[in-house]
């Protein structure tokens, strides 16, 4: 495989001394490695720049970031611990790992939360250095772990990680504290050297990310070698392991997060309209990171609007869009409950524009860094009255570039608010993404209205019953829309009953009529059988990963992923009843499954789980199990 | 934009075929009829007006001009029309809204709106009552206020809606009334010419809920001796014989009557270009003081800040000056990328 | 009957002169009667006078006003018409009667709008007087309807209401304009000939009335007393009508709209439980008149808090509850839309909290002055995540009295916030409503805890799961509440996932336990059969007058009302297993529908109409026959 | 209440015992350690005080405080706060809020709370940034400000809190900064004494994503040439050697040297008490412009205003000793009944 990749950094894989020394090495399918300490102690950048150097070798992987609501809680608490886990394998990867092979616990709060997670006899790496007396109390713990055989079960390397780390930097002429600073590098060496990676790509990373202060580029680098060289000199481990690349469909790509991939999504789509970008929003975790991204794009004519308050983005991005703009607003759960009333106002003046909602733990503030799937309904129907709009939900951290693109052109084409449903964990977590040519991507006509004769507001087009664009600025075509009921065609203020019946029933009937532009399902697995799998959003991970191992085991399962919520796939009724079981796993009570039930009368069956977490694969799996018993 | 090609406009053109639907006597009818005389005179081609509302009677203006309109919902019409600005700097976007629109509700986006100074121009139709809800007290309503939601009087002290403006950093605020159509037309104006956020008190009689709520200023007999009407650099001088004038003694302003010593110059003199805004704070707090006229006209035109929109707009073009345009297929490969061959 | 009859006026019925006469005075079982006119005209004042004059003779009876969204539209527009109907009996109303059998139309535009809904053969007042050419432009009509015949088909009376008047007044001293205005009270007296009623009461409600005003006394009493001797005069009717009292329950009644109904519960429920009343709320139509009657209780210690915008009105209520009030808020479907966010900080917190949304025509600002029954969805699901409410609905407006209570009662005793949905029909439609005593009120204790030994904010009470109400102010109780996700018992802050999981799931089991403290449901009409009607909120009324006529045509027909829409009443499963077929008339596009559906999974059929208009009798009528053909 | 039997309380017993999650270094500490050592000493029974705020790392300040707490939504603080004032006047309530949750999305509140005087002291925590969301800019920001949604610099000019408070009609508005304990415990008290709203802006470094935001004040050096201190009834006097001071000319100030015939009596004393705003407002402009000090301390405490909580019961005790106290029986029976008898 190896001789197939291409690499943009032209590296080559350092041959080892481990190699030299004839220590074991051995070639495995996939591990799963969670990075975990303090969130002063840099777990993130750690994670990042372990797994960008797993995707450049060409693994797949996934990666789970776990980081607590509080900026910085206090150092060695609980609270303050953060995670970084990635999954990475030469076949394909669904999820983050339902459990670690190797976890590095930079400090006893760290392990004290993490521990349970990790296998029977898997490596666990510790910074013996953090576990006195004053660490054990932040962490709430009396008798020291690495005392107490409560880690026997597991590979312990109890490592003076600090101490080793001011070693290594003595000479680099930094105080102790930032010299402190550096040891998650030394671990990251660590790592480096059990999985038998080139150093390369972070060595590179720290150039660029430090160019402007070099002693920490040396410092780093040096901390990142000494760790290595631990491994390699003192033969902490006596087995090393090699993960060969993935046979992924050829192609050119790049590590993603959701949230990256639905800013550059947008960016696409107003490229591909050919109209400017505009988004308006209110930051919001876990959402702000579409508006950081994309207020980097000006160069793309891009205007980011930080608003006072969600109305005001949500607001001022229906202006945007009644003057001819791409509009978006992103957002999460309490700020897309402020944001109701006016996507009911884009519903009734039927403008384009798409509200990203990047759900999070609730209700009320509840759980803001942690993942939940708990506002589909309130995307459904969380307005006053009758106000049907699209929902489209994207499968994976890449697929969130396509469904930006998707609902793009869908509240282009149908003049209507769509919303996107996104989520924690698709935001955060990030997927090895095959990056489109441009010529692979849809394109996005849109016709503003120019020709004032026989120019009407609501006059429509007759078959997705869209309403002209006409665009302030434009000659003859001066006009007054609002938010009251309205006479189809004229658009003139109007109260009259079988009006107001008929206004009703034709929005709802565009929104429906987008069941004919989108794509019939087609199950996953078995196209008939024992049990169907009906799902949507950051699940498709671990039900995909659940649904081999089901299946060898000899049940008939089908996987049905539904990206479009409202409507659903023309076909859906169909391919439900061609399966005994329905089973609809949601990180929510049950929602999808109560439409399901409700729209086609199945005793689909609603597995919930809501713990601001994803599903495992062996939660599904047992599930099945459970079901097929 | 070539004026060579501008169709010269009357009142008429920017008249609607939709019935009128306030209430006959209200002092809308007015208001309505002054913008369109002035928007005729404006040189400005007519599709590039936009005029957007949030919700009240003051909001139904938009279906009544022969503009882009759009009649949104309650408060958020300066949240809006930002978003309109945003995109098209070049349109001429007013705002029509009411007291219960612009500073209950809505109270929010007008402080940011003033903040920001994005080029709107507000008209804000000040009748001290909801008057499309039928008659509850509004933020400008004075204590002691008996309306349908307080049969026993209001007990909360009023925004004096111009101080609020420039405490939030307004750079235009001038009050005029629904009845003074000269002085209103040209209030108008001034608010057309004015680079950045124009917010504008008209003070404005709704006949039903609240008949007479200025009285005190419009009646023939109480103009010259309740108003003092603002002329950049004239003195303030008001009553009927002009022979009142309003002066500073220390932060204070004082009601002092001309004659016995006392001249045109020991008054204070109108500048409405004063970059310190607390000369225009000062008369922003007259109508409050008894004793004192009420100051109609422009308290303040602050020149020279730019506008929000063309700041944006400008970053976005410094940026491509700098970066060049941006080029989607490098946008897609940039950061870490790595290929896979067949 | 009338010899049973105590009236508190102690008034007679006049002898009339037609009794004299001799003209024919036929009794009748009912009638419905419309008077309709400009806005300007006091159509409004007409008809409550008309209805209060009825409801004191003891006929049941029911209204239904319906005013223009414009305060005062241009005068003798068709935007500017405004209407009230009252139906009366001697059997009991239950809707204000889908045709009428008298049409008092005040000028072109208001018969134009109305003349649909007049029987044929049907009584026609028209004033001659304002049918000339300007009146009729301004109603958008070319020929005079009082001569091209196309009300051959009614039973005509075109009487100079103008000229009459002013002739009546011409001695009062009255400009023309004030005379004009009492030309409604001509109409008025015609009426109350017609119906062989009594003049009294609405004597002494002028004199009250106008009692500053002494001259419109006079002028007003003047005009309804002609009208009146009109008719005896002139013979203009050769026949008048008698409707004996109705045989209501005995006890002492009031007319009642369901905006006073709902003030007068809540003032009813904060003195059963002892407790001062707060209301934080914002004006919109229709519901501000909850605000508008309970800023006049002050007596009672009601607060009132007219606030800057609906999510301070909401905020404050919050504020109050945390205080130890019942607090309440009320809006519409727009202004709900903002409250959302708030909500749910009520739902995660656990404060008792009642929601009045008193629905009206969407989406957007819509249809503000109409009704619909489209925010179920919006009660049950427009927040972000899982955070479920316990949602009540009235089915008449005396029933808004109880509703209230009700709602008050669950709210405290659960520590929850409550969503009471009413709508336009229901707020300004009133009944006859009989006065219960005080002693017939429900009890709702309040617990205030105060004992520190031991106190935790979220120590459940077992049985109804409700978290204790600690108020500020109490000695040792200091502890701090929020919308973060907290642990079970303790209330501290925590992120853990099987916490958050347990959390989630006692909020929702609290809700769904309030089912075990609410009645079992028991079908109108039939016990099982063919067809079982299911509905809720103001269909009642045609529902319940629609049952009568089938079930004697031998349809076997059940009828279920349901007041509590969360959680549904606990035997709703059974009871929909007895019946063939199951229909749900909503004034919407199918919301409770798809709960029935989604939570039994049975085909029950929805029967939508969104017409800003309650159904009519012979609507579910026709629908019941297409349905059991 | 009888002070006769109020426990003597330490700073210990504002202590809770909740870790508390703000970065090591932060601001936020300072202002934590000063508000529980004033009200150890306020007199004030520890349950009588409630703390309550919106969203922000400021927000969090509930927790930490053994007092009652209710750490709300984003924005909504002032007006759930105005609830619990509504229902009992007697209660202590503090609100503790950031300059994005008082002025971003809690602006409509914040101007209401001012202008009804509902008797809340509002603690602003000003680090002029977005702590809890990770470096966003505020409407704070200086113009220019590059931060995570303003990577080429934001446009929008900021308001500055306590003029906006003063459009809002405020009573009492107040400036300290998180290092200055002495300063700030000495503001909190004065605040605490205050009858009515208060609004205490405090300056608040976050040292993760804005740090050294204060610095040209907090430094050493700066201190007495970049500060001015206010106390009532004192000349405007600053600088290390005091030697320099602050003079109206007109409406405008002016700093000059004090020596070369210049003396004290020449400055400006301040008057905490002056009715006009516009004191206060020209002082709350001061630090925004060049070359003057930033003045902290009390710009403006308004004695006699009524609190929006005691106008609002009082009404109710009104009508109770005019009418009498409600009778339900009565209330259900009014207007026209009828009784139909078995
Ligand atoms: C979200 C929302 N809340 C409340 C309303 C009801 N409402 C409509 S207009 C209005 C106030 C109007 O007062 P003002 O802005 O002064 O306008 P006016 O009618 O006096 O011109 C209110 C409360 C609404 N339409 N939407
Ligand atoms: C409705 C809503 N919108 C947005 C957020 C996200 N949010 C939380 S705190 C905050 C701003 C905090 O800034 P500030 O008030 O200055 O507090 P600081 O953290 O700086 O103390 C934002 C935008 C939220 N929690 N809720
Ligand atoms: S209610 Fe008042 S403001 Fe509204 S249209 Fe009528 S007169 Fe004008
Ligand atoms: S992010 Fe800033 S404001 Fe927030 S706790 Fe950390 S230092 Fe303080
Ligand atoms: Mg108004
Ligand atoms: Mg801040």
């Amino acid at each position: 495989m190896l001789s197939n990749l291409h690499r943009e950094g032209q590296f080559v894989m350092s041959t080892t001394i481990s190699d030299i020394l004839g220590r074991k090495k051995e070639t495995i399918d996939k591990a799963v490695i969670r990075f975990c300490g303090d969130s002063g102690d840099g777990m993130q950048i750690t994670g990042s720049q372990f797994t960008n150097t797993v995707a450049l070798y060409g693994n797949d992987l996934a990666t789970f970031p776990d980081y607590p609501a509080e900026i910085r809680a206090p150092a060695g608490t609980l609270p303050g611990v953060s995670g970084f886990q990635v999954h990475f394998s030469s076949s394909n990867v669904y999820t983050p790992g339902d459990s670690v092979d190797v976890l590095i616990a930079m400090n006893p709060a760290a392990l004290k939360m993490n521990l349970s997670d990790l296998k029977t006899n898997g490596i666990l790496i510790v910074n013996s250095d953090d576990f006195k007396e004053t660490d054990l109390r932040k962490a709430q713990i009396t008798v020291s772990p690495l005392e107490d055989h409560s880690l026997d079960g597991y590979r312990l390397f109890a490592v003076e990680l600090t101490k080793l780390t001011r070693a290594a930097l003595k000479d680099v002429g930094l105080d102790a504290k930032s010299m402190d600073r550096c040891k998650n590098f030394f671990a990251l060496g660590m790592c480096y050297w059990l999985y038998n990676r080139s150093m390369e790509p972070t060595l590179r990373w720290l150039d660029d990310k430090f160019k402007n202060k070099p002693q920490l580029v040396i410092a780093n680098k040096l901390a990142m070698q000494a760790g290595y060289s631990f491994c390699e000199a003192t033969e902490a481990f006596q087995i090393s392991y090699e993960i060969p690349p993935a046979k992924l469909s050829p192609g050119v790509y790049r590590n993603i997060s959701g949230n990256a991939a639905l800013a550059l999504g947008f960016v696409a789509a107003s490229q591909q309209a050919r109209i400017p970008l505009f988004l308006g929003s209110y930051p919001i975790t876990p959402a702000s990171d579409i508006l950081h991204e994309l207020s980097m794009y000006k160069d793309f004519g891009v205007t980011t609007f930080q608003a006072e308050d969600e109305i005001a983005a949500v607001s001022s991005a229906i202006g945007a869009s009644y003057t001819g703009a791409l509009a978006i607003t992103t957002t999460s759960g309490p700020g897309m409950a402020l944001k109701t009333e006016a996507i009911g106002l884009a519903v009734a003046v039927e403008l384009p524009l798409v509200v990203c909602d990047i759900q999070r733990g609730g209700p009320s503030t509840g759980l803001p860094t942690k993942t939940e799937q708990a506002d589909l309904l309130q995307a459904l129907y969380g307005r006053n009255s009758e106000a049907p709009v699209p929902v489209l939900a994207p499968s994976s951290p890449g697929d969130c570039f396509w469904i930006a693109l998707e609902a793009s052109r869908i509240a282009i084409k149908y003049m209507v608010p769509v919303i996107i449903l996104s989520d924690g964990y698709l935001a955060n977590g990030a997927e090895p993404w095959k990056i489109p040519t441009v010529a692979e991507l849809p394109q996005i006509p849109v016709h503003f209205e120019t020709d004032p004769e026989g120019f009407l507001p609501y006059k429509r087009n007759p078959s997705t019953l869209a309403r002209p664009w006409a665009i302030p600025g434009t000659p003859g075509l001066e006009h007054r829309v609002g938010g009251i009921e309205k006479q189809d065609v004229t658009g003139n203020i109007n109260y009259e009953p079988l009006n107001h019946e008929h206004m009703v029933r034709t929005r709802a009937e565009k929104v429906e009529g987008i069941a004919q532009d989108i794509p019939e399902i087609v199950p996953e697995g078995d196209p008939s059988g024992d049990l169907l799998i009906v799902a949507w959003g950051s699940t498709h991970g671990p039900i995909t990963a659940a649904m081999k191992p089901m299946r060898e085991k000899g049940h008939r399962i089908g996987h049905v992923h539904l990206r479009y919520l409202n409507p659903l796939p023309r076909n859906l009724g169909d391919i439900l009843k061609r399966y005994k079981k329905i089973l609809v796993p949601e990180m929510n009570m049950g929602q999808l499954v109560m439409i399901l039930r409700a729209k086609f009368l199945v005793d689909a069956e609603s597995y919930g789980k809501i713990q601001g977490k994803p599903f495992k694969q062996s939660e599904i799996e047992a599930k099945i199990e459970e079901l097929l018993d | 934009m070539t004026t060579a090609t501008l169709p010269v406009y009357t009142k008429k053109d920017f008249q609607t075929d939709q019935e009128i639907r306030w209430c006959p006597g209200c002092g809308d009818y007015a208001i309505l009829a002054a913008v369109q005389a002035v928007f005729a005179e404006l040189g400005v081609p007519r599709e590039k007006f936009v005029f957007i509302s949030g919700i009240g009677c003051s909001s139904r203006f938009p279906y009544y001009m022969n503009t882009f309109g759009f009649h949104t919902i309650h408060g958020r019409a300066p949240a809006i029309a930002t978003g309109v600005k945003l995109i098209r700097p070049d349109l001429d976007v007013w705002v029509a809204t009411g007291d219960g629109d612009s500073l209950s509700i809505g109270g929010n986006h007008t402080i940011h709106m003033l903040r920001r100074n994005v080029g709107l121009k507000v008209l804000m139709f000040n009748n001290k009552i909801y008057g499309l809800t039928k008659g509850q007290y509004s933020p400008t309503s004075e204590v002691g206020k008996k309306a349908k939601s307080t049969p026993f009087g209001s007990v909360d002290r009023p925004f004096s809606p111009l101080s609020l403006a420039l405490g939030s950093e307004a750079t235009f605020i001038a009050r005029s009334v629904d009845v003074f159509q000269q002085h209103l037309k040209e209030t108008l104006r001034k608010a057309a010419a004015h680079q950045g956020s124009a917010y504008i008190e008209i003070l404005q009689n709704c006949n039903i809920f609240n008949d007479g709520a200025w009285e005190t200023i419009t009646e023939k007999e109480a103009r010259s001796e309740q108003v003092v009407q603002l002329e950049h650099g004239k003195p303030l001088i008001f009553g009927k014989n002009r022979d009142k004038g309003i002066r500073l003694v220390g932060l204070d302003l004082e009601v002092v009557a001309l004659g016995n010593g006392i001249t045109e110059k020991d008054l204070l003199v109108h500048d409405e270009h004063d970059p310190n805004p607390v000369y225009a704070f000062a008369l922003s707090r007259m109508d409050s003081m008894p004793g004192f006229p009420t100051p109609i006209g422009v308290l303040r035109a602050l020149q020279g800040v730019p506008r929000f929109e063309d700041l944006m707009q400008q970053q976005i073009r410094d940026v491509i000056a700098k970066k060049g345009k941006g080029d989607l297929a490098k946008l897609l490969r940039a950061g870490d990328t790595w290929e896979l061959k067949a």
